[in-house]
């Protein structure tokens, strides 16, 4: 890959720039994983998980990617990976765990494709 | 007059504060990146320096999208750390200098920057993961502390040549400061790595090794990068690197370089450790 | 591709709200001063402009000294408004344009504006006033807003420069809008008065005049004071003629005066009313 | 008065710029009355004055001045024009009211010296 700076703005595969188009999409969703901060509003998650979703007012799509724990879906429904990260944290996951998922690798290939990017 | 002494550059991403936490310096995994930090720490116990500025991004803790500022001041008498949202235990609040604050924020909004100032501010592990590494003894931390904080969560984010110019109005205006502190400035975060997407893992050492050494002495090259550039060379977080460019603004024209390490992988990322000194 | 049709500025404290609750439209103390509005909404029958971009002050609603942003951009679907602390009954909610606010927001920061963008805003009289003044048939009304807040509550304010410099940043914004839209800049507040201290009720008639003369072909005339001297000259409220300044900034070199309209005192604020055309 | 810009900062009689000087001084008096915008909050003040204002953490100057209902006291004591606003407002007093208290006049005596401002 050429390191110098390009005048282009190609779509970088695999990628999802978090702009006003996606912000438009996720607020909802990023509303709610922002509250995740709080001790009382993970305890309400995990009491009532569509209760919690429907109060933030999440559509059906983020609805379903919450139900799913999937980082890909809930990056397509308009998630921003900083708020997602407390989503994925209050469950005990961490960024590998998530980074396997969504590399479609188990979290022992993801890691070892981390060690091979410093040979 | 107060004086910039220099500035240290340091990844702080979560997983090294649990690694504090559990005490994982001699590690097989960590100690590779653990033992970047004594040179640092002795550097700093030689110029004692009295102020921190530490430049950092909030990664969902103090801000949210309904107000997203593009560069926040902190103006408090001291800054907490709070739960993230993983139920860690929060560290204890950092004392700050709110004087030297309200002269930073005047001078910045003179110089036509359009200053979020934060009088009350929760800082994250973006700000205290450096913290600790660089000032792991508490009890004697004398040190107080600026969070300057940039937004890299909502596109679009400050382009590198803006950051780089804040970073010069930051240095002029401690320079105009009349008290005499020695302030050192923090450049948080980094080096290359991507959370999120089918591309999550990515890490692109070259670049991290290239950047590493044109800060030094050609900051202005790695200013000429787009934000969209950083996205594809260093991944969606790299673009972190904007927050080392305001650090190296701050410093001027000719620094030499004290000590630096580099380090892959930690967690998700490409670590660069850098000490760079005022001349 | 969108166009910038003209600008209005107009008062928008807290007494013209009550005074249109209780419909004084007729009341000797207030026919004056409403008097000139007809003209206005005449205009705006005229040009129908699409979008209404509200250049206002945030009058401690929206915006604390936690987080204290100079400039805001809203970027929400639509606005709340909410009790100020007075217990008046809320106005309903003011539809948004968040694609035009992203463009805005994009290219403002790309040109070095340092902006801070609003998902959710609560926006108070400084902004429903002005809109309630021009467009008084609410059920009739079809015009989208962006609300663009400045700080005048926590000093340093953005200089005047700043500001009209801001304005004409937004007015290239706006050409750049690849929509057919039809955008008109509403700069609201001023012009002078002082609420606060033993100068409480200062008004400054022979700088009104000048400042309602000069915004008109030589804008740069009034983006030469500090705020400083705004407050000086105009009282410690009267810096909200910053609010003007980008209105102007944003309508380009050449305009043309529809109306205006000048009336001493209502409450403690001399009363500025204008409509410029863009050329 | 000349209309000029002027490059000189001299204060200004009876006025009191609010900078970060004053920020630091009335943050807590400010945020009280910042939470005069919500109805739970002026409800509580209303109920017990006192505890209210220890519940922000009030000084003793501040505590006077809001007891005395005194704006100059409460401007001197960090408070800004923009939040007094709501504590103001809340008493059911309007920006003439507190301008003839701050004046020393008499409410129909400030309204004439705004009157006479028009000519
Ligand atoms: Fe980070
Ligand atoms: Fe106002």
């Amino acid at each position: 890959m050429p390191l110098q700076p390009s005048p282009t703005k190609d779509p970088i595969p695999g990628t999802v720039i978090f702009d006003g188009a996606m912000a438009m999409r996720g607020y909802a969703l990023n509303k709610m994983c922002y509250s995740f901060n709080e001790e009382a509003g993970r305890a309400a998650f995990l009491a009532d998980e569509d209760g919690y979703c429907d109060r933030f007012g999440l559509n059906e799509a983020q609805k379903a990617a919450i139900k799913a724990r999937n980082a890909l879906d809930l990056i397509a429904a308009g998630g921003n990976i900083y708020y997602l990260a407390k989503f994925i944290g209050m469950l005990g996951l961490n960024v590998q765990d998530v980074g396997a998922q969504q590399t479609g690798m188990t979290v022992e290939e993801f890691k070892a494709k981390l060690q091979a990017a410093g040979h | 007059m107060a004086k910039i002494v220099g500035g240290v550059t340091t990844s702080h991403i979560p997983a090294i504060g649990n690694a504090i936490a559990k005490e994982l310096f001699e590690d097989p995994y960590w100690k590779p990146f653990f033992d970047g930090y004594p040179a640092v720490r002795a550097w700093l116990d030689k110029v004692k320096p009295d102020v921190a500025i530490v430049v950092y991004n909030d990664h969902g803790l103090n801000f949210f999208l309904d107000k997203m500022p593009t560069f926040s001041v902190g103006a408090a008498f001291e800054y907490e750390n709070r739960d993230e949202g993983w139920g860690l235990q929060p560290l204890p609040p950092y004392p700050g200098d709110p004087e030297l604050s309200w002269h930073l924020i005047e001078s910045l909004v003179a110089d036509e920057f359009d200053i979020c100032s934060c009088q009350e501010m929760a800082v994250d592990h973006g700000f205290t993961v450096p913290m600790s590494l660089l000032w792991p003894d508490r009890a004697a931390r004398t040190v107080k502390t600026i969070p300057v904080a940039v937004n890299t969560v909502q596109h679009p984010l400050p382009t590198p040549a803006r950051c780089f110019k804040l970073g010069q109005a930051i240095g002029r205006a401690v320079e105009s400061y009349g008290k005499d502190l020695k302030v050192v400035v923090l450049g948080t975060g980094g080096l290359s790595h991507q959370l999120d997407g089918e591309r999550a893992g990515f890490i692109n050492k070259a670049f991290d090794l290239m950047c590493l050494e044109k800060i030094v002495d050609e900051p202005e090259t790695l200013a000429r990068y787009s934000i969209h550039d950083l996205v594809r060379l260093a991944g969606a977080q790299g673009a972190e690197l904007i927050l080392w460019l305001i650090m190296r603004g701050a410093l001027g024209d000719k620094v030499s370089k004290v000590h630096s390490n580099y380090h892959i992988p930690i967690s998700n990322t490409g670590a660069g450790l850098l000490v760079l000194e005022s001349a």
